[in-house]
């Protein structure tokens, strides 16, 4: 495709909405098609038809709307007749297939189904700032003329066009944005290290193996804008000379591995990917390889291993990807949503992108919340919000009037954050500083139901299954730290096990291998730090625990008799 | 007289320990560590085969950086200073061994290599007197259908070392490492009885690079398994004047 | 020899097993197409076996202890055929959070069934997934690939007792 | 010196073979030394039957398996105030912890039902309920020096209870180690 084609699609598509005076929007992915969008959907179809409204109502399934906890949602947008007016649209929340023959009879008569709508209003909108998820929600995931018809695939017109690699990497540099799955690398930094290496072959990876629980923004960008990704690693690859990519995606995401290698095939056609892409000297392909259900191969080497067709065992860096990666290549490994972010940085400007979040922390980050919150669901917000903006005015606070406990970031390699810090800006220096991480954006808020002890303990749980079982602090380590939390949690520890459990956190954040051990103490560090008093409150003497224990565990040899 | 060898490859100078010492820039600061006869422990790692970085023994601090390197896997550069046996490593080491012994069922005077095991002289080296840790107790199986040799489980430590010795020296393949995590197991071919196991060559290279008495010949007896390792170095050396 | 470099047959005239072929056909039957092939595997049948494993194995002339290591090594590779109905209980941190270990507790003792494992009668697998991401809907259970969400205690158990009625 | 101003010394036997005690009895001519710097005060080789107060050293072998080695710990510990664990059982529970990884129902049935053909029984009256773990020492209280071994060697043996007589600590592992 050339640039005039890309224009000439996109003027198309703006004529053939000119021609609507309704656009409905019904979300198709994981969480609203689980609760039957997809009947809303042909409900709705077959309500227009019925009306006979084809012609100036347009039914579509669009990408994730952030509310998920209310969906199904439905959007329906007028058309404005002004080019550059502001949208004017309305939100349906919680639509059944019973709800079509309303919401079509609404759109003759121009009154909203009351009953139905969501106040657009609520800070739950009106306080996110959508940048990687501005057309989540908007386009057909499905169609890549939705995309381009948004301005789709002119950053990476404008970066073959009118830039070298160099200018591409300085622009990315100049952003500050920094890698979106947990690390918080700068990405100009890392871009530019394996553009300088000299390689007859690159390889460029994206990182959708999404394993934090409790996290779904890469999943639902995949979902809902997997073009976007795609132009994101295409316009990569040309900065740093790569010519083959891979997607390494959870095979438990179907719907984002289905939407994402129709996006590839779509994009293969229209020659942006491919050879000499859009008529540069350029050539870069992309494949699809699915995860099988191990957390650790989110850890680069163990992904690359991964790939390789290994078992996704992590190994020493260095030599890091960047020099000796995928089959020994040098590899640009990052996460979905540092490559969503890339065509807004190439089409505005590193500058531009520059002036939303804090110093060092620039852009937006999508957030799952979800937990104990009125609002659960997916939020964009600029970095340095505060927690307790993103609570109590996103998340519209804590359900069922109980109190606020903890909110968790980063999940089994976060920590947990009590209500002392909710004053703190989202950034990653900020997080860190408090025992937690920024991660790939999981926020669990917990209320004061929840026992902490517990909460480390599901954690540690997730990482003694998820260790690989290569190196012995965390093979070892993870598991010791299990049973001791187990004991807290059933009143059975003593001083000496506390005394354990502080050592093995130490030497297991120290030893491990990889990221997975180093950081797998996180919960109960942070859970040590701020509710060391529930720990506190589980401990026994010594006599108490084995006399109690030698009672549970003790059998009589008359027993064994019995039961045998 | 200097231990580097006359060679054309680059010569790095450092510290380790405040001694100064010289190594080829290939060289790991382990093997630069023994040339110069300082004495870091290891588990995982036999010279001749390739590092892996499992057992964290190694971990060596390097002046300057926070974080702790495996001396088996971090190659020596100019100017470095390293440390080999800070009052944090030597605990960490101590911890590393309790939780070993913890993981799995060793029990020192039931077993053939009493007095020629490697975990059990280590352990004594770092002065772990005793065990902190509870013991997983884990039920393990022995297989002892091989014609000459036969796996305990209950004392392995997953170092991978015959998995490494029978695919880079024998080349055969017969071990690897299945399931993950603490449930991790060493097996062979498709985890059948390593009697029925139609890959192995029944040469032992296993037998006696392992560190344990998880792998032992039949018929030894406790404290009777002397494990022999004098072939690996020949045939590391062998393989390289083939290549040359 | 179970490794002797010749491309085996098909381990029979099940027509699955040309699924499996063109899986590794499509990789070249080179070994990095392991993973590949195991979901293929996978998915054609419903689990990997012992006939699969060595099909693989000397098909991809990877021996055959690295093809049993790295089939175990992931979870979603499943060693035994799974029951007539699959129930999935996320146990990701916000159904945790939102009472989903008692779902898991309930499912266990109410079929005598463990966590990946199969009814005797071969009528229900329990699978207890890392996180589905589909946390805005937690607590969350899937039925036969059917995502159930926002049911707790004596909802989800009747709706799980009127799926496995169907 | 007179009896009185001697350190009091005991030795305990939990679950284990007796054969750190036959090490201590192959000290040989050392005893008598011994014996003439402590005053022993409770020891299955001696008379006693109750275990006394204020006690300065106790050398425990044998690891933890039934209530009853867990009450006499808890005693022991508090009337002593250096307690040596002493030789592998106490150290590690060793050989007696072999029954661990099966469960103790499954060890018992093997044991006293199935390899019993005649009148395959359970012991249960006056024997101690077991522990369904066997577990070290310093599982149930604070051990203040270790010497593993199975059994620790005489030799080992006397050069620790010398050092702590001469009021040094001494260096147990230069001396011996697991399973010597």
């Amino acid at each position: 495709m050339t640039n005039e084609e890309l224009l000439a699609v996109m003027e198309q598509e703006r004529q053939a909405k000119g021609q609507l005076k309704y656009c409905v929007q019904v979300c198709s992915s994981t969480g609203c098609a689980s609760s039957n969008s997809e009947a809303v959907a042909a409900a709705l179809q077959q309500q227009v038809k019925e009306a006979n409204l084809q012609e100036t109502v347009q039914v579509k399934l669009v990408g994730c709307m952030g509310l998920c906890a209310l969906g199904p949602l439905v959007e329906i947008e007028r058309v404005q007749i002004q080019p550059g007016a502001p949208p004017d649209v309305l939100l349906y929340q919680s639509v059944t297939p019973a709800d079509a023959p309303d919401i079509v009879a609404g759109l003759a008569s121009g009154q909203p189904v009351r009953r139905l709508r969501l106040e657009m209003d609520d800070p739950f909108f009106t306080r996110q700032t959508k940048v990687v998820l501005a057309q989540a929600g908007r386009i057909d995931p499905e169609r890549i003329e939705d995309y381009i018809a948004e301005g789709g695939y002119q950053a990476l017109f404008k970066a073959l066009a009118e830039m070298t690699p160099a200018e591409v990497i300085e622009e990315v540099s100049k952003s500050g944005l920094r890698g979106r799955g947990g690390g918080g690398y700068p990405t100009g930094l890392k871009w530019n290290t394996v553009a300088k290496v000299q390689s007859d072959q690159k390889y460029l990876i994206c990182n959708a193996d999404e394993g934090d629980p409790g996290a779904f923004m890469d999943r639902s960008i995949l979902e809902s804008d997997p073009h976007l990704v795609i132009e994101g690693m295409i316009i990569g690859a040309y900065a740093v000379g790569a010519n083959k990519g891979y997607v390494y995606v959870r095979a438990e995401y179907p719907l984002a591995v289905k939407r994402m290698r129709q996006a590839i095939r779509q994009a293969e056609r229209a020659g942006f990917l491919g050879q000499n892409i859009c008529g540069a000297d350029f050539s870069f392909n992309v494949e699809i390889r699915l995860g099988a259900g191990a957390f650790v191969c989110g850890e680069e080497t163990a992904l690359m291993a991964s790939i390789e067709g290994r078992r996704g065992a992590p190994r020493p860096r260095p030599p890091y990807p960047a020099a000796s990666g995928l089959w020994g290549k040098p590899t640009l490994i990052n996460n979905v949503e540092t490559f969503a972010n890339v065509p807004g940085i190439i089409l505005n400007g590193g500058d531009a992108y520059a002036r939303v979040g804090t110093e060092k922390s620039k852009g937006t980050k999508i957030f799952a919340l979800t937990g104990k919150v009125n609002h659960t669901g997916l939020i964009e917000v600029p970095m340095g919000v505060t927690l307790r903006e993103v609570i109590y005015e996103i998340g519209g606070g804590i359900p069922d009037g109980r109190r606020f406990k903890a909110v968790q970031t980063g999940g089994p390699s976060g920590g947990c954050i009590p209500e002392q810090f909710l004053d703190t800006p989202v950034d990653y220096e900020s997080l860190s500083a408090l025992g937690s991480i920024m991660g790939s954006g999981g926020m669990i808020v917990i209320d004061d139901s929840s026992s902490m002890i517990d909460v480390a303990k599901y954690f540690m749980e997730f990482s003694k299954e998820e260790s690989c079982g290569k190196c012995v602090p965390c093979r070892v380590g993870t598991a010791q730290m299990y049973d001791l939390l187990c004991k807290f949690s059933a009143g059975e520890a003593t001083e000496f096990d506390l005394r354990l459990l502080e050592d093995l956190c130490d030497l297991v954040r120290n030893t491990s291998l990889c990221g997975l051990g180093q950081t797998a103490p996180n919960p109960v560090i942070s859970t040590l730090k701020y509710f060391r008093d529930e720990y506190l409150a589980k401990i026994k003497k010594p006599e108490e625990v084995f006399g109690v224990a030698a009672r549970a565990n003790g059998r009589a040899p008359g027993q064994v008799e019995q039961t045998a | 007289m200097s231990p580097v060898p006359i060679t054309t490859e680059p010569v790095k100078t450092f510290k380790i320990n405040g001694q100064d010492v010289s190594a080829r820039e290939t060289e790991s600061i382990l093997q630069a560590a023994r040339a110069h006869n300082i004495d870091i422990p290891t588990l995982c790692h036999l010279e001749g085969l390739s590092s892996t970085g499992a057992c964290r023994l190694c971990m060596v601090e390097i002046k300057g950086s926070n974080k702790l390197f495996p001396a088996c896997v971090t190659r020596v550069q100019e100017g470095i200073e390293v440390m080999t046996h800070s009052e944090r490593l030597v605990k960490y080491r101590r911890m590393l061994m309790e939780l070993i012994f913890s993981e799995r069922n060793h029990v020192c005077a039931v077993c053939v290599v009493n007095g020629h095991c490697e975990l059990q002289s280590t352990a004594q080296k770092l002065g772990m007197d005793h065990v902190r840790y509870p013991y997983l107790n884990p039920q393990l199986e022995v297989d002892a259908s091989h014609e000459r040799y036969a796996v305990d489980h209950n004392r392995c430590i997953l170092c991978t070392r015959c998995v490494r010795v029978c695919d880079e020296i024998e080349t055969a393949h017969t071990w690897d490492v299945m399931g993950r995590g603490i449930g991790s197991k060493v097996i062979t071919d498709f985890n059948q009885p390593w009697g029925e196991s139609e890959t192995c060559t029944r040469c032992g290279k296993c037998v006696n690079v392992c560190p344990t008495g998880a792998l032992f010949e039949k018929g030894k007896s406790v404290a009777e398994m002397a494990k022999q390792r004098q072939f690996l170095p020949y045939l590391v050396s062998r393989r390289e004047a083939m290549i040359e | 020899m179970i490794l002797d470099g010749r491309k085996p047959p098909l381990p029979s005239a099940d027509k699955r097993w040309r699924l499996v072929d063109a899986a590794m056909r499509r990789n070249g039957y080179r070994p990095q197409g392991l993973i590949e092939t195991l979901h293929a595997v996978q998915e054609a049948f419903g689990y990997v076996d012992d006939a699969a494993l060595r099909f693989v194995s000397q098909s991809l002339q990877v021996p055959p202890s690295q093809v049993l290591g790295v089939t175990t090594f992931y979870h979603q590779f499943k060693m035994k055929p799974q029951g007539r109905h699959t129930c999935v209980i996320c146990t990701g941190t916000a159904c945790y959070i939102k009472g989903n270990d008692r779902a898991l507790e309930h499912v266990q003792k109410t079929y005598g069934v463990s966590v990946g494992g199969t009814t005797p009668d071969k009528e229900l697998s329990l699978v207890a997934a890392r996180c589905v991401g589909a946390c805005g809907l937690a607590p969350v259970v899937i039925l036969d690939g059917v995502v159930v969400g926002k049911l707790v205690d004596e909802a989800v158990q009747a709706r799980i007792r009127e799926w496995l009625k169907t | 010196m007179s009896e009185r101003n001697k350190p009091r010394f005991a030795t305990l036997w939990l679950d284990g073979c007796s054969g750190c005690h036959m090490s201590f009895l192959d000290m040989d001519e050392w005893l008598l030394d011994l014996a003439g710097q402590v005053e022993v005060v409770y020891s299955p080789l001696v008379d006693t039957k109750a275990f006394p107060e204020n006690v300065d050293i106790t050398l425990i072998e044998g690891g933890v398996a039934s209530h009853e080695d867990i009450e006499k710990l808890l005693k022991i510990r508090a009337r002593t105030k250096t307690l040596i664990a002493f030789g592998d059982c106490a150290v590690t529970a060793n050989v007696p912890a072999m029954r661990n990884p099966f469960g103790l129902e499954a060890v018992m049935k093997q044991v006293y039902l199935d390899s019993d053909a005649i009148q395959p029984q359970v012991p249960n009256l006056i024997v101690p309920q077991l522990l369904d773990r066997v577990v070290p020492v310093h599982r149930i209280v604070k051990v203040d020096v270790y010497i593993p071994g199975c059994p620790p060697s005489a030799r080992t043996i006397k050069a620790v209870v010398g050092e702590l007589l001469a009021g040094r600590q001494p260096d147990v592992m230069a001396l011996t180690r697991f399973g010597a």
